[in-house]
């Protein structure tokens, strides 16, 4: 349970008027027509979005996790938030290894995987 | 009472009736039912004074030669100057048959009847020609006589008698019907299951025989079945884990004998795919991680000062869904159409039609194992964060306890990824989803990925407890307390980070991101450096104490000496230009059975006779732990050492066969392999035999063992504290003679149980009361 | 399909049987392979020499009978946490050395990754041949080949068999052809010129398969839907005849997917 | 053997004032009826062909073994706090000292969760990069008119493509978010010692009600969005690309054996009443093509079974924990409907509550990176 309020209210229902703004902008990046500005900064209107997305994606995880789940604020916090950052490196190293690789001919290793290349 | 046994009754009627269900046969085809019940066009029952013969059939028949044969009765009908005429059909398994004239007909190859004109002979002249291969040949003769009519003409109707004839007859060389090798596996299966039914239910009988009647019986075995304490649990564990290592032990050998001789043809290649498949998958699945659960369930609570794990129902769960998980896993045995994917289930051939029906079930038996061990890594890590007893900070664990912490946090991260993969596949073969559908763009790789996110964590998951083991019994058995506790346990945790990153040297002839294996190639090398400390400080605990032999001290020896083999052979694969030579050959083989049998098993067998009087409280007996030592060390190094050198001439994992040959180009193995394998055969029987002395041991014990003290070997930690065995709901003698809940004292300096500089900074940055309240967004 | 009665193997396995055949059991280690595998055992026997020797010292100096009244050294007592028995300078002795060792251990595999992964523009076998242009490969004291330029041929894996592809190679260069065995049935050859070396392109129909080119030291998996290469150098040393094996599991027939690899002058 | 010491049944409540250990048969039960449905729906469909009826009636006998399994399960646990019996045992060891082992294990779960959506989001990245874009393959003009390129089809292009196509997923959102606060506050009352016992049970069941309620809506919004689709008043079709409903991705085609699906480039009626604009870009090299008259343009089949698997099996493993959470949630209502929460054993609704808020979080990643992008 929370023992802390925010700007003086109640921190269950600002951070509830928070998501929900949030959320809001969320569709609204959606459905907003920004062509022109992915065309002045070089790019498409779906990574525009994204980059909206996934900046707005990060304030609203903080919220649920700190405030919703207790990891802000409680007796125990911090050595729950420590467990649930544990799996962080463990995730990372999915990410890396499965998400982000593709196979690939042995003949196309990089240069600096290369004995030589280090004078070595 | 009544009701009960009525249940007990039906049980047995559905399952005797289930039993039974299989045995309907039918022969192979031919015209519908004739060669077996007769001409239906004639009488119903046949008759003793019809005599039907053949002749000119050899007593045993020489490959495709063509015989001539001559199809004969006597007798029939009797009636005063009647000649008994009628007609035939033959019908052949093997071979094919022809006719000479226009008295007898082909149906087709296997059957031969007479026609209109031949209606009304006593004898027909046919031919046979034999089979290309060595078989049993049946045949079977139907002859019918009639009363016909004394001229000869026309024939009668009246008065029709038949009467059948079978004959078998040999090929060449006399040979015994060839046993399926899934029916030895299935009877083995059932006849061990049933011996080991016996065995507890007698051991039981033996400890209580008054109260052995149907009446304490029941609740008995409900208690069994629906228990939640971490001692019956652990019980049960580990007569699973022992009863699948036997059924694992078996394919093995059945294995074995077909790779005795070169070109052997005891098991098909079909067979032998779906042996291999589940000998790794029962090792690894059924065996090793039941048993180390067993170990984990009846020593961690105990070794920690804890009354019971943290969440006894749903240990409970992570069993039961262990045997349920084997059924399925080995429903496609039982009807002859097992998983043939090998353990690792590759991608596509897992999601082919070619991969057979078995392997559905595979992955859904996989699938509750993997539910199972998620629950077991909850359970574990809770019960370890949560329930040492005052006093016991992370650094005063016993390192069993640590190894098993370790293991849990490895398993438990990375098994999530496993079952992924394995729902994947199994929505691929069962709803028809396209994660692996090539021509949808689907990746083998990825699944490769997933299982070695997976694969590698996990076969450290093995071997890691039996460090754990191996620690408690080296340092109790030298008298001295673990050489370097801290960089042990840094050492395991060590091990524990690097299994998750050096997962892709199990692909490095893959067609993997070339980067990766780059990578991989160097951490790979890393992993040497944390187990040598391990090694290391495990041989310094000697020094200086004063060892003591005892049969889990001998164990533990031998663990240190084939250990150290199997890791410096495991050196060996992150060297490229090797590894490409060595991947998928039998050094491979060699390496990993070195680590999870000289490893991991023997580890488990330590830990069986250091632990067993403590968990049963009786001893026991040293002479026949030595023998067991003596014979089952002997003959596996005798197994595995020569495999070495069979990968390094080529000989290839996963082939059901291989050829010798002294020319270069002819097959791919010296003429010596034969020998090497028929060596490694026999010591593979003597190593799979020479564990039953540990079985029979263990019955000796339980029957009529000495009674064991309370600290038999000298340990220090909690689990000598209790009696043996421990009371039914954990406690401990304290030191003021009553039973509780006990206390760690530490003779070293006291080390205060401080939070770390991470965890105090986490506190600040997360938690706000009145001392601090520094944090910008809280007032109070 | 006839299978092999294990009477009738003597017969026919032990054909060729002769004195000046027995040395050929290890020419499956190529040079590179035999020198790493050398220096390998090398470290390992030191390795293995010093652990063991440590292990048979003290298990039979430091020992005692059971039930002996011995000194308790470190004050062992149940329910106490023992006495750390430790030495900060020998653990971060075992730290290190094993660690030099890896290092020394990871320089010296790292030379050889070029002869299994060189870059197929410019590494060591140079670029793709022109028409009529020779390999001229030359094997150095390490085993590793080096060459002027090289063929690309192609390579395709199907249960169960092997189908290769000379692409536009000519005859001398690149010959495939199949051949019967008395073990494996029919089998596809390919046959390669000593001297030249190939690139191999490989690919599947249906699931992952590995060709094994046994001599050579080298495998790789095909893979459905995907390109994968495979380096052939073809030294002049190089055996006559040898055997291509499946390496990845991939079937019913995976183990008599073979292929017989033939270098020609 | 019964050693004459307290046995609470295996089938029955439990009796909570003596802790843990108790017999259980839920946990055999369980097991067994999830092989029974692992093995009948293996042996009922294989590569989504369905086998006939004879396994069919067993997967019901698994569903309904893991039923009765769970109402054991419930009413040993039923009891818990309701007559002021409370086993809520507290850690020993540092550094968790003194908090509930029920939400050090709760936390343990949500960590090994992580990983399975980890997983999930590796295969996505993994196909979603590796696999051509079929935006991209379809604008470079490289593919034929009828015949199927494979090529990755983010269920994004479709459920972006209007605002009616994306208000199911919008609204899910928004529910989700909703559900997370009133779960909470279901918390706080259950907590609160100063209100009346009545109006604490009414306050805790209504708000664990409206969460139920949120959950429920969720899933129907995704029968909607994937089989059911929706039908628009008439004033409304011009903003839908003139469609007189949201269709559901079902509808669109959009399915995981979907190998000639029809690519759509969602401004083809755009295109069609303004020809001299195509919204196709000019740089683009099917534009050029089209402008030579060399290419038809427009339809584009493609063969989109991994994109659609892929969306369906992350947000459907994300539905299938918010269908667990609607189980949960169902017993935890009629719990508090009997007055079941106090602030005794209120932590109870806290730890679901973290379970719930994880299938949020969840969510926030879901969404834009499944529906939107």
């Amino acid at each position: 349970m929370a023992h802390y309020k925010i700007l003086g209210q109640d921190p269950y229902w600002m951070n509830f008027y928070g998501l929900m703004i949030l959320t809001l902008i969320e569709v609204l990046a959606v459905g907003a027509d920004l062509d022109s500005f992915a065309e002045s900064v070089g790019t498409e209107e779906k990574v525009i979005t994204l980059w909206i997305l996934t900046i707005i994606a990060i304030p609203k995880f903080i919220m649920i996790a700190a405030i919703f789940m207790h990891l802000y604020g409680d007796e125990d916090s911090g050595i729950l938030t420590m467990t649930a950052l544990f799996p962080a490196f463990f995730i990372i190293i999915m990410v890396l290894f499965v998400g982000l690789t593709h196979p690939d001919a042995a003949s196309s290793l990089p240069a600096w995987c290369r004995p030589g290349t280090y004078g070595l | 009472m009544r009701s009960r046994t009525k249940g007990a009754i039906a049980v047995l009627l559905v399952i005797s009736a289930m039993l039974a269900l299989p045995s309907a046969q039918s022969l192979p085809a031919g015209i519908s039912g004739v060669q077996q019940s007769g001409c239906n066009c004639h009488g119903a029952v046949p008759s003793d004074s019809v005599v039907a013969s053949i002749d000119g059939l050899p007593e045993s028949y020489n490959y495709s030669e063509t015989y001539n044969i001559t199809v004969s009765f006597q007798g029939g009908p009797s009636q005063e100057g009647n000649v008994n005429q009628g007609g035939f059909h033959l019908w052949a398994s093997q071979g094919s048959l022809g006719v000479n004239d226009a008295t007898a007909q082909l149906y087709n190859e296997n059957e031969v009847g007479h026609t209109e004109a031949g209606n009304d002979q006593v004898a027909w002249t046919l031919t046979w020609t034999a089979p290309a291969t060595d078989t049993n040949v049946d045949f079977i003769l139907h002859v019918n006589s009639v009363n016909g009519n004394a001229d000869g003409a026309g024939g009668g109707t009246s008065g029709d008698m038949w009467n059948k004839l079978t004959i078998t007859l040999g090929g060449p060389v006399e040979v015994l019907e060839a046993a399926d090798p899934f029916v030895v596996l299935g009877v083995l299966i059932i006849v061990s299951a049933t011996l080991l039914a016996f065995t507890l239910v007698f051991v039981f009988y033996r400890k209580d025989p008054e109260a052995f009647d149907w009446d304490n019986f029941a609740p008995w075995l409900a208690d069994w079945l629906t228990s939640t304490d971490h001692k019956k649990i652990g019980t049960l564990y580990f007569i699973a884990g022992l009863f699948f290592l036997g059924v694992g032990g078996i394919m093995a050998m059945i294995i074995r004998i077909q790779l005795s001789v070169p070109g052997n043809d005891f098991l098909t290649q079909e067979q032998y795919n779906q042996f291999f498949t589940l000998h790794g998958t029962t090792m690894i699945f059924l065996a090793a991680m039941p048993m180390i659960n067993g170990f984990a369930n009846w020593m961690i609570p105990l070794q920690l000062g804890a009354a019971d794990l943290a969440l006894p129902r749903i240990n409970a769960m992570s069993f039961w869904l262990q045997p349920f998980a084997a059924l399925l896993i080995f429903t496609g045995v039982f009807s002859g159409h097992g998983a043939d994917t090998g353990w690792t289930g590759y991608a596509p051939y897992v999601v082919s039609e070619g991969a057979h029906y078995g392997t559905t079930m595979w992955a859904a038996g996989q699938i509750m194992l993997v539910a199972s061990s998620t629950l077991t890594g909850i359970n574990f890590l809770t019960t370890m964060a949560v329930m040492r007893a005052p006093g016991m900070g992370w650094m005063q664990m016993p390192l069993f306890s640590w190894s098993v912490l370790i293991a849990n946090v490895m398993l438990f991260l990375s098994i999530p990824a496993f079952g992924v993969g394995l729902i994947q596949v199994y929505l691929d073969r069962v709803i028809g989803t396209a994660f692996y559908d090539i021509a949808a763009g689907g990746d083998p790789l990825l699944w490769s990925h997933l299982f070695w996110y997976f694969g590698h964590p996990e076969v450290y998951v093995v071997i890691v407890p039996s460090f754990g083991i191996i620690s408690e019994v080296i340092a109790t058995s030298s008298r001295r307390s673990v050489f370097g506790y801290r960089s042990m346990v840094y050492a395991l945790a060590g091990i524990g980070v690097v299994a998750f990153i050096v997962y892709g040297h199990h692909m490095f002839t893959s067609g993997m991101s070339p980067t990766l294996r780059f990578v991989t190639m160097l951490t790979t090398m890393l992993v040497a450096v944390p187990t040598g400390i391990k090694i290391f400080n495990w041989l310094m605990t000697m020094h200086g104490g004063s060892l003591v032999y005892r049969t889990h001290t001998l164990w533990a020896l031998g663990f240190l000496i084939t250990f150290t083999l199997g890791g410096i052979s495991g050196m060996f694969f992150p060297s490229i230009a090797m590894d490409t030579h060595l991947h998928e050959s039998y050094f491979v083989v060699a390496h990993f059975h070195y680590v999870l049998v000289g490893g991991t098993v023997f580890g488990f067998f330590a830990g069986i006779y250091y632990w067993w009087p403590k968990a049963t409280g009786k001893m026991l007996s040293e002479k026949l732990g030595v023998l067991h030592f003596l014979t089952a060390f002997v003959s596996y190094n005798a197994l595995f050492w020569p495999m070495h050198r069979l990968g390094v001439w080529g000989m290839t994992r996963r082939h059901h066969t291989y050829f010798v040959t002294t020319e270069e180009a002819l097959g791919s193995l010296p003429m010596e392999a034969a020998g090497w394998n028929m060596f490694i055969t026999v010591s593979g029987f003597i190593f799979f035999f020479s564990n039953f002395i540990m079985v029979f041991n263990m019955i000796v014990s339980s029957v009529r063992g000495e009674d064991a003290p309370d600290d038999p070997w000298g340990g220090w930690s909690f689990e000598w504290m209790t009696s043996s065995p421990p009371p039914n709901h954990t406690l401990y003698k304290l030191n003021d003679g009553s039973w509780g809940l006990p206390t760690l004292e530490d003779a070293n300096e006291h080390i205060a149980n401080e939070p770390g500089w991470l965890s105090s900074w986490f506190q600040r940055l997360m938690v706000t009361d009145q001392e601090t309240g520094e944090t910008g967004e809280a007032s109070h | 399909m006839s299978r092999p009665v294990a009477e009738d193997l003597p017969a026919t396995l032990m054909r060729g049987v002769s004195p000046e055949h027995t040395e050929t059991t290890m020419s499956v280690m190529t040079p590179i392979f035999a020198g790493l595998w050398e220096h390998y055992i090398f470290w390992s026997l030191i390795v293995g020499g010093f652990a063991f020797g440590w292990l048979f010292h003290h298990s039979f100096w430091f020992t005692s009978k059971d039930g002996e009244k011995l000194p308790n050294v470190d004050e062992i007592k149940i329910g106490v946490f023992p006495k750390h028995n430790d030495d900060m300078r020998l653990e971060v002795a075992w730290t290190v050395l094993p660690f030099l060792l890896i290092v020394w251990l990871t320089y010296y595999s790292w030379g050889p990754l070029d002869a299994m992964w060189t870059s197929a523009d410019g590494g060591i076998h140079g670029y793709e041949c022109e028409e009529g242009q020779s390999s001229n490969n030359s094997i150095d004291s390490s085993g590793i080949i080096s060459s002027d330029c090289y063929h690309v041929i192609e390579i395709t894996g199907q249960q169960w068999f092997w189908s290769f592809d000379c692409l536009e190679l000519g005859t001398s260069i690149c010959d495939t052809g199949t051949e019967t065995m008395e073990v494996y049935g029919s089998v596809p050859v390919l046959s390669l010129k000593k001297g030249e070396t190939y690139l191999a392109t490989m690919t599947s129909i249906d699931v992952t398969h590995a060709p094994w080119f046994q001599h050579l030291g080298t495998k790789e998996d095909t893979l459905p839907g995907q390109q994968t290469t495979l380096w052939l150098p073809i030294s002049e040393s190089m055996s006559e005849e040898s055997m291509v094996l499946c390496a990845e599991y991939c079937g019913d027939a995976h183990s008599v997917m073979a292929a017989k690899l033939i270098a020609h002058n | 053997m019964s050693d004459g010491e307290h046995h609470p049944s295996a089938w029955g409540p439990h009796d909570w004032s003596h802790g843990a250990p108790h017999n259980s048969w839920s946990p055999f039960i369980l097991s067994m009826g999830v092989a029974i449905f692992l093995f009948s729906l293996g042996a009922a469909y294989e590569w989504g062909e369905f086998q006939g009826w004879g396994s069919l009636p067993l997967i019901f006998v698994g569903l309904g073994v893991i039923s009765f399994s769970l109402l054991v399960w419930w009413r040993q646990d039923m009891s818990f706090g309701m007559h002021g019996e409370v086993f809520e045992p507290k850690s020993t060891g540092t550094p968790f000292q003194n908090i509930d082992i029920r939400k050090v294990a709760m936390w343990m779960f949500l960590m090994s969760e992580m990983m399975v959506f980890t997983s999930l989001f590796s295969t996505y990245m993994r196909y979603r990069l590796g696999i051509p874009n079929c935006k991209t393959v379809f604008h470079s003009g490289e593919w034929v008119e009828g015949t199927a390129v494979t090529c990755f089809e983010p269920a994004g292009h479709l459920i972006a493509s209007s605002w009616f196509h994306i208000a199911p997923g919008a609204i899910n959102t928004f529910a989700l978010i909703i559900s997370s606060f009133t779960i909470v506050q279901a918390l706080r009352y259950a907590k609160k010692k100063d209100i009346d016992e009545d109006v604490r049970r009414r306050k805790v069941t209504r708000y664990l009600g409206t969460t139920w309620f949120l959950a429920i809506l969720f899933l129907t919004l995704k029968m909607i969005e994937w089989f059911l689709g929706f039908p628009l008043p008439e004033f409304l079709h011009e903003f839908n690309h003139g469609d007189s409903e949201i269709k559901s991705l079902y509808a669109e085609g959009y399915l995981i054996n979907a190998d000639s699906y029809e690519h759509k480039a969602f401004d083809t009626d755009y295109i069609e009443k303004h020809p001299e604009d195509y919204s196709i870009p000019e740089e683009s090299a099917l534009y050029a093509m089209m402008e030579a008259g060399t290419h038809p343009g427009g339809k584009m089949m493609a063969n989109i079974q991994v994109s659609a698997t892929t969306f369906y099996v992350t947000t459907g493993t994300h539905g299938a924990h918010v269908l667990g959470g609607i189980i949960g949630l169902t017993y935890m209502t009629l719990k508090a409907a009997k007055g079941g929460y106090t602030p005794d054993n209120a932590v109870s609704i806290e730890y679901f509550g973290l379970y719930w808020h994880f299938v949020d979080l969840v969510w926030v990643l879901v969404f834009p990176f499944f529906y939107l992008y």
